[in-house]
């Protein structure tokens, strides 16, 4: 045991220097869902993949609402989507201090959940 | 009677990270007799998965448990691809295989920091968590995500692993059996420790085949029963032994878990030497349709799940049976005549995961 | 994927190594399983409409076999807790989101091993909605 | 911002509940107190009696059960307190949102300060959500 004592007092502590670096991400992390609606479609797969309904797709209004808050990051929408619209981005969704809803329509706009911007 | 006194322990206590209620009835300080109770973590995970599709489902039981979460999917799928007569490829076999001894490695390494932080080893439990982030790095690396990998998939894995990420999994494993022959000799040898382990929590073989024990609680009773013998996925090409252990304490339960993290780090290593090349998914045709029970080990014990599909896109009825579960009896009966002071260890020995068994 | 034509439910077929047991039998049936030292692993429920399936898996030497008994619904069923102790978890489980009345439990939770008073009982029973 | 204030942000001490998650955001959570990400480095501390706690840390889909022990977690904290709701079950009850014992999302039970997305949220995920609940108890 003093070994290990010994090794641990002298060795580099194992500590990540969080916020102060930001460590390297790994290729293909399933961080959050990313939404490009330029090819979008609105067939709703995603939405009928999703296992945590977090998709919602409105296709006569040309309409994606995409709940963060339900999303449970597992890139079934995004192998669902044949136009290649939605990617998992790396970085994680960051934490807030109210309830968001992602809504696209044309232009994406970003909305809380009784829909004032 | 005079000095009897009702102790409950929990919900919110330091040592549980999950909520678990146990009454424990007292005379002076030695425990008469415990009573769990339960229901803190239930979500009624069985009830949403016959309204899911079966394909979703997946996903579903990933989260019936976060700690082991690739072998609830593999379950799952493996009970699926029997009933749509399917099989998965030999190289998502041997996938399979690594993601779960990987799961299997950091379970125990998460077991083995908080069995050493309920006897109060805390620097121990901080070396263990270290020592785990690096396979946690693994799983980052190699599925996209720490906890939840959801690679899994009906028929086959939803990824494959890279030649340079097979040799980083290898430098890895080097590196973790190095700290573990550090640090396991605590565990194992330590004046202490052992004080505290020793004779602690004991059930004979008998009670544990009686109260139906499962994974390292049976283990460590002599029994050799591990579900990796019935040689699911690659299991059967590896060569396997189970570990076993023969006085069923606390001590010797933890020593199967010590020994089996060194058993996990040979069946990677095994495993990556033998990976062959090939398709990782193949596609599933049809329907799921009967009644199937598809059983695996889990870092805990043994998982089952019954099946019951009539043909529709949608299961009929999904019942699992966790090893929490099956542990919690013999639980009740090594808590009687052991002290209030050894209540935490003696919990934490059958590695009680809540939400695996309240689901 | 979404689904054109609604297909019909089949008749499912049985998981291998089943006997079906009449409720009278059963605690027979089960000490039998006790005395030749097989460990008791589960109990499954199904709900058939009119009447409640329960299954009990045993395992020898990891050879699973399994007992099946077949109670009308309003009927009770025997507790096989004074033979297994360890059954008295699942018995709890099963009477509790069944609806299930088991008699005699070991360790009886009186329907709040899960739920806690004022939720709706018997979830897991078919009539109930699915969410 | 007065002395008390600034002592209280410099050392947060940590409450964690979990009202019925999956483990995986609990693990998250230790694997934070841990020397990888050792959040003890901002003079967080772990502690398991609410009376001592200024954050609670809640995960998991709450159930009816929970949610009282929950309340009450939240009832004895002393003033100022803030609660940071981490992984989709907390916030909304996520894959599990449906199912017959699953309140939706913990702030139905308490004031929830901070949301901390991700399924199960990453331990750099939840650091940032805890600092970003100490600038909102600073304010008050």
């Amino acid at each position: 045991m003093i070994n290990n004592v010994l090794s641990n007092l002298f060795s580099k502590p194992a500590t990540r220097d969080f916020p102060a670096k930001m460590r390297e991400i790994a290729e293909n992390v399933r961080g959050s869902v990313e939404f490009n609606t330029e090819n979008c479609v609105y067939c709703g797969a995603c939405a009928l993949k999703c296992p945590a309904n977090a998709i919602e797709v409105d296709r006569p209004a040309k309409k994606v609402t995409f709940d963060l808050y339900k999303c449970v990051a597992c890139a079934c929408c995004a192998e669902a989507c044949r136009k290649g619209c939605i990617q998992m981005a790396k970085q994680y969704a960051h934490p807030s201090y109210r309830k968001m809803d992602v809504v696209f329509q044309g232009e994406p706009l970003l909305t809380d959940a009784n829909g004032d911007s | 009677m005079s000095n009897r006194t009702v102790i409950p322990f929990g919900p919110q206590h330091p040592v549980l990270p999950e909520p678990i209620q146990l009454k424990l009835e007292l005379q002076d300080e030695t425990v008469v007799s415990a009573i769990p109770h339960i229901g803190y973590v239930h979500r009624g995970i069985e009830k949403a998965a016959e309204r899911m599709e079966y394909t979703q489902n997946v996903f579903l039981v990933e989260r019936v448990c976060g700690i082991c979460s690739f072998i609830h999917a593999l379950c799952y799928c493996q009970a699926i691809e029997q009933l749509q007569n399917i099989e998965a490829s030999p190289r998502a076999k041997y996938l399979r295989v690594i993601w779960s001894e990987l799961h299997r490695l950091h379970s125990h390494h998460l077991w083995l920091g908080l069995f050493a932080d309920a006897f109060g080893y805390e620097s121990l439990f901080m070396q263990f968590w270290r020592n785990r982030e690096m396979l946690m790095d693994i799983f980052d690396k190699t599925a996209g995500s720490r906890v939840i990998i959801s690679t899994c998939a009906i028929g086959g894995t939803r990824r494959d692993i890279s030649d340079v990420h097979l040799q980083e999994i290898l430098d890895t494993l080097d590196e973790v059996e190095k700290q573990l022959d550090k640090t396991l000799p605590v565990i194992l040898n330590d004046y202490t420790v052992k004080k505290r382990t020793v004779g602690i929590g004991k059930i004979t073989r008998e009670q544990a085949l009686e109260l139906g024990a499962a994974g390292p609680v049976l283990r460590a009773n002599g029994v050799a029963q591990d579900m990796r013998q019935l040689g699911y996925a690659a299991y059967g090409e590896l060569g396997f032994e189970p570990v076993t252990e023969n006085d069923g304490d606390c001590y010797a339960r933890a020593k199967v878990r010590a020994r089996e993290c060194y058993q996990s780090v040979e069946l990677v290593r095994k495993a990556i030497r033998q990976l062959p090349d090939g398709e990782i998914l193949t596609k599933p045709k049809g329907r799921p349709k009967g009644q199937v029970i598809s059983r695996v080990e889990q870092p805990r014990g043994e998982l089952l799940y019954f099946l019951s599909a009539d043909g529709t896109n949608r299961l009929d009825r999904l019942r699992i049976r966790t090893p929490t579960f099956a542990n919690v009896p013999p639980l009740v009966a090594m808590l009687p005549g052991c002290e209030l002071a050894d209540v935490p260890v003696i919990v934490l020995s059958i590695d009680p995961c809540i939400s695996c068994t309240e689901r | 994927m979404m689904e054109t034509m609604e297909i019909k439910p089949q008749e499912i077929i049985d998981i291998p190594n089943i006997r079906d047991v009449d409720v009278s039998e059963l605690l027979d049936r089960v000490k039998k399983a006790a005395d030749e030292k097989r460990r008791f692993v589960t109990m499954t429920a199904l709900d058939r409409g009119d009447h409640f399936e329960v299954l009990y898996h045993f395992d020898r030497d990891l050879h699973l076999e399994h007992l099946r008994v077949r109670v009308p619904k309003g009927q009770t069923l025997p507790s096989i807790s004074s033979v297994y102790l360890a059954a008295f978890l699942v018995e709890n489980e099963i009477k509790e989101l069944f609806g299930l009345e088991i008699t005699d439990i070991a360790i009886d939770y009186q329907n709040h091993l899960y739920l806690i008073e004022g939720v709706e009982p018997a979830p897991m029973a078919k009539d109930k909605p699915l969410e | 911002m007065n002395i008390l204030q600034k002592s209280r942000a410099k050392s947060p001490w940590i409450l964690h509940y979990d009202a019925g998650a999956c483990n995986g955001c609990d693990i998250e959570i230790l694997a934070c107190l841990t020397p990888v990400y050792d959040i003890e480095r901002f003079g967080m501390v772990n502690v398991g009696n609410p009376k001592h706690a200024d954050v609670l840390l809640v995960t998991g889909t709450c159930n009816k059960r929970s949610a009282r022990v929950l309340k009450n977690l939240y009832d004895q904290m002393p003033d100022p307190k803030v609660v940071v709701a981490v992984g989709a079950c907390a916030l909304s009850g996520g894959i599990f949102h449906e199912c017959y014992n699953v309140l939706q999302g913990v702030d139905g039970t308490v004031p929830v300060d901070v949301y901390v997305p991700g399924c199960a949220a990453r331990p750099e995920a939840i650091m940032e959500g805890v600092m970003m609940a100490l600038e909102k108890m600073n304010q008050r």
